[in-house]
């Protein structure tokens, strides 16, 4: 018993693996569900994030910084990729068009 | 020798080409060129008979046309008794028939396609008669087949003379199908073609064929059916007398028709094997040579007595010639090849003779062919009219006339050997007689029965001149010992397994003057000679009966259904409509059809739409909702992760 | 180098015409007949220059071309492809004569076909897979480019769409046997005469052969028209000019056929049989039932098709039976048949040329109208028949002896029965149909080939086939080594069966 | 008893704060993580900004305990100060139109939140039996500090630090393009 | 560090900084023309210098990004694609009378991004380069933003593209993770041991489906057909060529460095991808009326082809596959020539519209009828060659392994299918349907500039002339995979 309380207690890598996962799954799922495509973009950076929290982690127990430079470029690069990104809703909204995710089905088939 | 043989074979075909690629605007040169180089090959054969008498025949020249692993294809030259023989008919008779033709088609504007054919056939003819081998027979068998069709169909535009030229060359085809199958079988089992080797290898060894012996026969046989114009193939002969007259002188009733009878006696070594079948078949107990018969003696007496009920002239001549015909092949089943060589070269005579006359007439007529429209010509065309007679009194077989010596032989052989056979011949030869005289009583004595026949006039001496030559050889014939001439032919070939029964027991035996080639027949057979003169004059005198001037066929009148049928030549050409072709066309239709709808529409339909289906089913899955891509993205990522992490 | 300059001969004919402006019109037929006609002649010094009795193949030239694959320009000619190199390169030239009757877009038509004549030269001359294979292409994409633009009647381009589609297919196939053929030896060559050298020292494993036989076998059956994979030709041919459907029918769809000879029989001897006995009975199938749906046809061109299709039956049964009576036979007859095919295109572009359609029920009496022409097409018909002294009697009855010979007896009296009966009525319908007959009213303006230049296509053609049915020796003596050696394999297999059958017999 | 567990205790003691720390951090994101792409109690897309504003701030909570502090900044600043403040603000911007019903959304959910549990399936197992490469508890921590990584980008790193120009101009030039009110005539 | 690797990139760089500097000094009237020739200039030079000045590869073991065979090779591809694509989308700018720097500066920039990528040696740089790639193209996606088809491909893209990047790089955490290293020299060292296995596989996989997005692999391949049907033409061009090349040369480095190509496991892994692309692809390109839509189904299938080089293994399929990509993008190139100039003339890109080519643009005609049977494999052209070689590959794998036949066959049926739909198109320029030949007769003559015949001879030459001399490409490419030997050797 106290060697399995010990295992809680001893935050090891797979802790944060396992957040970071079912952070990655949740965003996942958001964006298989939701209807609004703001609130689908959100999901996809909670994607990111869960992505960079096992970055983060491994950089860690793997004892070098690559991974955290891995996680700053993606930080950047997600940065510039919902700035575009969010530039191109704004677009869209323009059209005067709600932004659901089922109104972009002109393109089928 | 060698370049007589190359002469007498290839001068023809030069001939051909040459009006073909030259003279081909100018008809008087062609029908000179041809002409002249017929007559060219006849003296040519004269020299080479000449020749021959010096020296042991038979003389084979061979040079190879093609060898192709064990098959090996000979241009070669046969000469040895029966090929002169056959040589001389077809270069005598054929020399004569262009010169007659010169005259009977004058003016034709396509006259240098008519001797241009007319040289082609030569060509092939000669081809038959010197092959050494059963391929190069064939080869040539192929190619007076084509002569035919062209000359049948000179008269193209004329729709009638296009279907039996076609017909012709199909009946002959359907014919030599069998023919060709039983060149393989003779080679497949000897290894051979060549007759000599043939021969020799018979002798030495008869049952090497083992059981495809008769098979073998039979299909070689179809050739003969085929180019003979025997039963079932004999339609076509009849229709091929849409042709012109010289044509059908010399084609379809003088040579080509004959050259059945020819091979017969060519590859007489197989045929007379006995009988051999192979393994499920064996029941079938008889052999070829009775087949032969049996078809030569049917075809005999069906043609004799369609012909007693045809009006057209040369149609009547053309059933004669299948009767003839029918004589021959049977003297052939009655293994008897020399009388039946003799009666071909006879019948060549007085047969081309008879057409020739009827074409005389036809030209003096202006093409009225309806014996019931011509008459009272004995006085407007004396020459026309004697000769005639003569071909007549020959082909019924009136002593001392060529055809009576032929002809006995055959009935005295198949009274011996055959009952029933030896019936049908006489009954044959009193057909022959009673529509012959029927022709000639109608067309020739007592009153015109129309305009034409009124100012019907004797032509030119181009025209008669070889009907004059003719009925002199029709004449004479008989009895200058053409069998006599073709004996040691046969007796110097070992033919010791059939039962073969020589007109003479030795070459010594033989009548030594001409005299006693007269009266041979009355002592040989006397029976059978007494036989057959009694029905020719029955014949003669039921015919003078009937149509000594008489106004109109009697016999029509009083047996109205028998004479329907005569006049429709039992309904033949209907029963071939009605079956083979019918059954040809539904054949076609329904591959038409297959290949249209089935093949063409269904199974390509399916596919296609099979394809484009399952293109479209999957287009679907673009359903153009991210939600539903991205599922599926995710769908596959676990899919993949989940095969290879438990591989 | 003189096969190199033979086939090159037309390819830079090609572009020499594609650098001249298109207004020149003339020029562009004279290059164009001139190097054709210059190849042709060069090709009867091959025939000139063969020597017999010699092993392995002549003429050979050589220019690495992809060294790092095995790939190499090689051509060269033993006794099989010597006849269809010569063959191909008169139909070329016969086909370029009789392109008179194209008058538009004159420029890219003689592009076109001098790039097919070259390819169908290069095919055959081709001892390289990839070459083979590639010249072949080469060849045919112009084919459906010319149905497509020159082409005749209102469905030339669904046609010239569906051969497309089928002969790609049939050609993947054979890309993808070939490329097997390479990769399976681990000889990582494309040479075929290497290629046949090594699977005989160590034959290809049975379990690869049987992949790969049936590929190749059954793509270069769709290429030539195999039942049922032949709906392509009839509408093909009857919608493409005169010189395609020639080159095509003539000589290109030999590709199949040769590729069988070349590429399957000495390679695969071990699981040859049992596929050869599925052949015999298609090639039977394929000789019967297109000839009866030839008897059939009501449009002139339709019916060549197919009689063509059945023609090509008949040499894939002396393919089929394996010895060297029949596959010498076949390969003369695909000689002959070339001839042939390109004469009846030919006639039939020139009866359509005059008369505007070749429907054999509103034509007749053509014969007074044109005697030339209804000369050499009364002859090219009967030659079709299988006449003695035309090519095609001679392959025929080599292929029906070597068929006997193989101890088929019942496919002999059918291909017999076909090749002399059924053949024939359909040829003498046509010419009963067209030529004979009164003349109608259709055909009254129909006029005959006006002078040498336009009757020298088919002169040459008919003398070619007339002399190969006259004198068959001087090619079925080269033929018969090579196909001899190609055999030797799959005889050597089978002797001691042959031994057997025969003694039980 | 009690001393073992005492002793126990003094060893683990060291353990428990950053043990709690973790726990509570994993569950503040975890529950605002759900709260971002499934609240139960609203749709509305502010609030799920603002869960997800709180679950990046959780996030960089454990980054601080995994001893990456200047990228713990970094996503607080850049995330929260940037990112989930530019959503925001395109939310405002945004038509707030609720009212249309779209196509069945249970089941959307349901067949998202199958194929999401598969995924969990595989992937979650593989998460927590994940082997520690090297013994991280003996050795010292390699400390994300500004330094250190700083040092590393402008050495190791330069050449992706510099491309990521490229990226940020290929990214200023779109948007200024694509956020530019229509232009009426054909300016250029 | 390596230098010499970027030498190209910066020089790109700097003549956009010019471009942008000359759009901000000139005039209006003049800079678009000077922007043009600068931009042609500039990449003409660039493209001779890679030929010229840099010869060798320069390789620097460590070095982020390397300049080894394989990204000389890719950075002249990608230079003269760059060119092609310059000319073409200056073209349409041109004709909507659009601002001139503002896409042509992205599409330089994304340029910039892919020459990089053929250089990438590391995890980290191959996360970049694709993201550079990616923004840009997020950009020129959704760059017409008139048009409601535009913005939707654009947002479509955008949500596609940032998943696959997420997953990417869950899957680079994974892997980076286990092995302990961003670097693929030593990536290919590495083997797992039997615990971290399943993770370090998972890491793979998460990071093929990353570039399997990128390549449009089945069943990644969704957003494709969409996002082709609703951009503009250019973009669709280079979404089909650049895009798509960038994502294998990736994976070829990638898969060659982590993954034991040739094994059984990781054989039928491929085989399985590149079967389902293949039918795929193929099938639904059937019944397409849209050419772009068509084009991206054909262009799923020929990632399925040359994802059948991964499958097989060994530097004669990389070589195979890269001989296959070059042409493949130099036919992409020539299509959308044509493409783009029936979408500006007549709107529409329809099939039926294509039937305007041969009156209006018979250049452009003729290059997209070329470019058709290129990519169907008609020989001589370049494309025969290419999927000769793949299938040559193929089989020498197969002989040793039959299983691959079976491969094989699913291989020839796609191409058999795909020669129906690409004769479809050639039929549709040359020969149309009744209704469509209206639209041949009406309308003007297209003018053509030069410069877009210099686009359409590059494209011509590089789908001619590897074809008829396979050798000269044959050479590069071996030459090329040579790199991946190294990798593989591991």
């Amino acid at each position: 018993m106290i060697a399995t309380i010990e295992t809680y207690l001893t935050i090891g890598l797979g802790h944060y693996l396992t957040v970071s996962v079912i952070l990655f799954c949740l965003g996942l799922l958001g964006i298989m569900t939701r209807r609004n495509i703001l609130v689908v973009y959100m999901s996809l950076e909670l994607m990111l994030n869960a992505a960079n929290l096992a970055l983060i982690a491994f950089s860690r127990f793997n004892q070098n910084l690559d991974g955290q430079i891995m996680v700053m470029m993606v930080v950047t690069v997600a940065a510039a990729e919902v700035a575009v990104g969010l530039a191109l809703i704004v677009s869209l909204a323009r059209h005067k068009l709600p932004i659901w995710i089922d109104n972009l089905n002109k393109l089928k088939y | 020798m060698t370049i007589i043989l190359f002469g007498i074979l290839f001068l023809p075909i030069f001939s051909a080409l040459s009006i073909t690629f030259f003279s081909q605007k100018h008809p008087s040169i062609s029908a000179g060129i041809s002409i002249a180089i017929s007559c060219i090959t006849f003296l040519l054969t004269c020299v080479l008979c000449a020749m021959t008498q010096s020296q042991t025949l038979p003389i084979e020249i061979v040079y190879t046309w093609l060898s192709v692993g064990n098959l090996s294809v000979d241009l070669g030259f046969l000469v040895d008794r029966l090929s002169l023989i056959m040589l001389f008919v077809v270069t005598g008779v054929g020399s004569l028939i262009h010169i007659y033709s010169k005259g009977y088609m004058g003016k034709d504007p396509s006259l240098s396609r008519y001797f241009a054919s007319l040289s082609i056939f030569m060509f092939s003819m000669i081809g038959i008669v010197l092959a050494n081998n059963f391929l190069m027979i064939f080869i040539f068998w192929e190619m007076v087949g084509l002569s035919s069709y062209l000359l049948i169909g000179f008269w193209m535009t004329k729709g009638s003379a296009a279907d039996a030229a076609k017909k012709a060359f199909l009946c002959n085809r359907i014919g030599d199908t069998g023919f060709l199958l039983g060149i393989i079988l003779v080679w497949s089992c000897l290894g051979t073609l060549r007759f000599g080797e043939i021969s020799n290898l018979l002798s030495t060894n008869p049952a090497a064929f083992s059981s495809l012996a008769t098979i073998t026969g039979l299909l070689l046989l179809c050739g003969v059916i085929g180019k003979s114009a025997q039963f079932p193939l004999h339609v076509w002969l009849p229709d091929a007398m849409e042709g012109p007259t010289p044509v059908s002188a010399l084609i379809h009733a003088a040579t080509m028709v004959a050259a059945g009878v020819y091979l017969l006696a060519r590859g007489f070594d197989i045929f007379a094997l006995s009988a051999a079948w192979p393994q499920g078949l064996d029941w079938l107990k008889f052999s070829t040579l009775d087949v032969i018969a049996t078809i030569g003696a049917f075809t005999a007496l069906m043609a004799a007595l369609i012909a007693v009920q045809q009006n057209d002239i040369k149609r009547i001549l053309a059933y004669s010639t299948l009767s003839q015909l029918g004589y021959m092949v049977m003297a052939i089943g009655l293994s008897y090849p020399i009388a039946a060589m003799y009666h071909l070269t006879t019948h060549a005579f007085f047969k081309a003779l008879l057409f020739l006359g009827a074409g005389s007439v036809i030209v003096a007529l202006h093409h009225e062919q309806n014996i019931w429209k011509m008459g009272g010509l004995q006085k407007r065309m004396p020459i026309t009219f004697w000769t005639f007679l003569i071909a007549t009194l020959a082909l019924c077989g009136i002593p001392p006339l060529s055809g009576f010596f032929s002809k006995d032989y055959i009935v005295a052989e198949a009274l011996h050997k055959n009952a029933y056979l030896g019936t049908i011949a006489l009954v044959t030869a009193f057909l022959t007689t009673f529509y012959m005289g029927r022709l000639f009583f109608v067309s020739f004595i007592g009153r015109t029965r129309s305009k034409v026949s009124d100012h019907a006039k004797e032509n030119s001496t181009i025209i008669t001149m070889p009907l004059i030559l003719l009925a002199i050889a029709s004449v004479f014939a008989g009895f200058i010992g053409i069998d006599s001439y073709l004996m040691p032919h046969y007796s110097s070939q070992s033919l010791a397994n059939t039962n073969m029964v020589f007109p003479y027991p030795s070459i010594d035996q033989a009548p030594d003057n001409w005299f006693k080639m007269l009266i041979y027949p009355f002592k040989h057979a006397p029976m059978a000679a007494i036989l057959s003169i009694c029905a020719v004059i029955a014949g003669g005198f039921l015919s003078f009966i009937f149509y000594f001037n008489a106004k109109n066929d009697i016999l029509s009148s009083k047996f109205k259904t028998v004479s329907l049928w005569l006049k429709n030549r039992l309904y033949f050409d209907e029963l071939y409509q009605n079956s083979a072709v019918w059954l040809q066309d539904k054949l076609a239709l329904i591959c038409d059809f297959i290949d249209r709808w089935i093949i063409g529409g269904i199974i390509i339909g399916i596919i296609y739409r099979i394809v484009d289906l399952i293109g479209r089913f999957c287009r679907f899955s673009q359903t153009g909702n991210i939600q539903t891509y991205t599922a599926i993205f995710v769908l596959g990522i676990i899919v993949l992760s989940y095969w290879v992490i438990n591989w | 180098m003189l096969l190199t300059s033979i086939l090159l001969l037309p390819l830079l004919g090609a572009l020499i015409v594609l650098a001249l402006p298109a207004s020149l019109r003339v020029l562009h037929r004279t290059i164009a007949i001139t190097v054709t006609g210059i190849a042709a002649i060069l090709s009867l010094f091959l025939l000139l220059g063969y020597q017999g009795g010699i092993q392995g193949y002549q003429f050979i030239h050589e220019i690495p071309w992809v060294p790092s694959i095995g790939l190499n320009y090689r051509v060269g000619v033993d006794g099989i492809n010597l006849g269809l190199v010569i063959m191909a390169a008169w139909v070329s030239f016969a086909a370029v004569l009789v392109s008179y009757e194209i008058r538009q877009k004159e420029k890219l038509y003689y592009f076109l076909l001098l790039l097919m004549c070259g390819g169908v030269i290069g095919t055959f001359a081709s001892l390289d897979m990839i070459f083979f294979y590639a010249m072949h292409e080469l060849a045919l994409i112009p084919t459906f480019i010319m149905i497509g633009i020159w082409g005749r009647g209102e469905k030339k381009v669904y046609s010239a769409f569906q051969m497309a589609i089928y002969l790609s297919i049939g050609a993947m196939m054979v890309l993808a046997g070939i490329i097997c053929l390479y990769a399976a030896g681990g000889a990582q060559t494309f040479d075929m005469e290497k290629l046949a050298g090594i699977y005989s020292q160590n034959p290809m494993p049975i379990s690869l052969q049987k992949w790969i036989l049936p590929l190749l076998l059954f793509g270069f059956g769709i290429l030539v028209g195999l039942v049922p994979f032949h709906s392509w030709a009839p509408a093909a041919y009857t919608s493409a000019p005169s010189a395609a459907a020639m080159i095509h029918a003539g000589v290109l769809k030999k590709f199949g056929l040769y590729g069988i000879v070349r590429l399957i029989l000495p390679i695969m001897p071990q699981t040859l049989q049992p596929w050869m006995e599925i052949l015999v009975i298609m090639a039977l199938i394929n000789a019967i039932y297109c000839g009866l749906i030839a008897i059939r046809q009501k449009c002139f061109a339709q019916m060549i098709s197919y009689s063509s299709l059945s023609h090509v039956g008949f040499i894939f049964l002396g393919i089929a039976v394996l010895n060297s009576i029949g596959l010498t036979g076949a390969i003369f007859l695909m000689i002959a048949h070339g001839f042939l095919a390109a004469l009846l295109f030919a006639l039939n572009g020139r009866i359509y040329q005059q008369i505007g359609n070749t429907s054999m029920d509103s034509i007749s009496g053509l014969m007074q109208k044109m005697p030339f022409i209804g000369m050499i097409l009364s002859a090219t018909l009967m030659a079709g028949c299988g006449l003695p002294f035309f090519g095609n009697f001679v392959g025929e009855f080599m292929i029906f002896f070597g068929t006997w010979q193989s101890h088929y007896s019942w496919p002999t009296a059918l291909a017999v029965f076909t090749g002399l009966i059924i053949s024939a009525v359909y040829m003498l319908r046509a010419i009963r149909r067209i030529l004979h007959g009164n003349l109608s009213s259709i055909a009254s303006t129909a006029i005959d080939a006006e002078n040498t230049w336009r009757k020298l296509p088919f002169i040459l053609l008919m003398i070619a086939l007339i002399s190969i049915g006259t004198y068959p020796i001087i090619l079925t003596n080269k033929i018969k080594d090579p196909v001899n050696n190609t055999l030797e394999p799959v005889i050597s297999l089978t002797m001691p069966d042959t031994t057997n059958s025969d003694s039980s017999k | 008893m009690w001393e073992k567990l005492l002793n126990y205790w003094s060893q683990s003691a060291p353990l428990l704060p950053e043990a709690i720390a973790f726990y509570i951090l994993a569950t503040i994101a975890i529950l605002f993580g759900f709260l971002v792409v499934a609240n139960p109690f609203s749709r509305a897309p502010i609030n799920s900004g603002l869960s997800l504003l709180c679950t990046i701030l959780s996030l960089a909570g454990m980054a601080i305990l995994l001893r990456a502090y200047f990228l713990a900044a970094i996503l607080v600043i850049i995330y929260g100060g940037a990112v989930v403040v530019l959503f925001l603000f395109v939310l405002m911007l945004s038509r707030k139109d609720f009212k249309i019903v779209f196509a069945p959304t249970r089941i959307r959910f349901a067949i998202g939140m199958i194929i999401t549990i598969l995924f969990a399936m595989i992937i979650v197992p593989i998460a927590i039996q994940i082997p520690v490469s090297t013994a991280v508890s003996d050795s010292v921590p390699i400390e994300g500090t500004v330094s250190a990584i700083g040092t590393l980008l402008l050495t190791k790193y330069i050449i992706p630090f510099e491309a990521i120009s490229i990226l940020l101009l290929s990214a200023i030039i779109g948007v200024v393009y694509l956020s530019k009110p229509e232009t009426k005539g054909k300016s250029k | 560090m390596n230098f010499a690797a970027f030498q190209l990139e910066t020089g790109l760089a700097a003549l956009v900084i010019l471009l942008l500097i000359l759009d901000g000094s000139c005039k209006q009237s003049l800079h678009v023309a000077k922007g043009y020739a600068a931009g042609i200039v500039g990449l003409g030079i660039l493209l001779i210098l890679s030929f010229t000045y840099l010869k060798t590869p320069v390789v620097i073991p460590e070095a982020l990004i390397q300049l080894d065979t394989m990204a000389l090779g890719f950075k002249r591809m990608f230079l003269a694609l760059g060119l092609g694509f310059f000319i073409i989308n200056q073209n349409w700018i041109a004709r909507r009378r659009d601002n001139f720097i503002s896409y042509q500066s992205i599409f330089l920039l994304s340029l910039i991004g892919m020459m990089l990528s053929s250089s990438v040696n590391n995890l980290l740089m191959m996360f970049l380069t694709m993201e550079i790639v990616a923004v840009s193209f997020y950009v020129m996606v959704g760059y017409n933003k008139k048009t409601e088809q535009s913005l939707e491909a654009g947002v479509k893209y955008l949500i596609m593209a940032g998943l696959a990047s997420a997953i990417m790089i869950m899957g680079i955490a994974f892997v980076y993770g286990i092995s302990g290293t961003l670097d693929f020299n030593e990536l290919a060292e590495f083997t797992p041991d039997e615990n971290s296995r399943d993770a370090y596989w998972m890491g793979i996989i998460l990071i093929v489906a990353g570039l399997g997005f990128k390549i449009s692999a089945f069943p990644f391949q969704y957003w494709a057909p969409d996002v082709y049907q609703g951009t503009s033409a250019p973009t669709t061009g280079m979404l089909a060529s650049a895009s798509k090349a960038v994502g294998f040369i990736l994976l070829a480095r990638f898969a060659c460095a982590a993954m034991p190509l040739g094994s059984p496991i990781i054989t039928t892994f491929w085989a399985i991808l590149a079967a389902s692309s293949i039918l795929y692809g193929n099938l639904c390109a059937i019944p397409q009326r849209d050419i772009k839509r068509l084009i991206a189904f054909s262009g799923i299938a020929n990632a399925g082809y040359m994802m059948l080089a991964f499958s097989v293994g060994g530097t004669m399929a990389m070589s195979a596959m890269f001989y296959y990509l070059i042409v493949y993008v130099f036919s992409i190139l020539g299509a959308f020539l044509a493409i783009s100039l029936i979408e500006t003339e007549v709107g529409s890109t329809d099939m039926d519209a294509l039937s305007c080519l041969p009156q209006r643009a018979p250049f452009a005609g003729f290059l997209l009828a070329v470019s058709m049977a290129s990519m169907a494999g008609i020989p001589p052209l370049a494309g025969f060659m290419g999927k000769f070689l793949l299938l040559k590959a193929l089989f020498i794998r197969g002989m040793a392994d039959t299983p691959i036949l079976i491969l094989a066959i699913v291989a020839l049926i796609g191409i058999i299918i795909s020669i129906y739909y690409y004769f479809l198109v050639i039929r549709c320029i040359y020969w149309p349907a009744n209704q469509a030949y209206l639209l041949r007769t009406s309308g003007s003559k297209i003018f053509l500039t030069s410069a877009l015949y210099l686009a359409g001879v590059i494209s011509l030459i590089m789908m001619i002339l590897p074809g008829i001399y396979p050798e000269l490409l044959l050479d590069g490419t071996d030459w090329m995979a040579s790199t991946l030997g190294e990798l593989l050797q591991h």
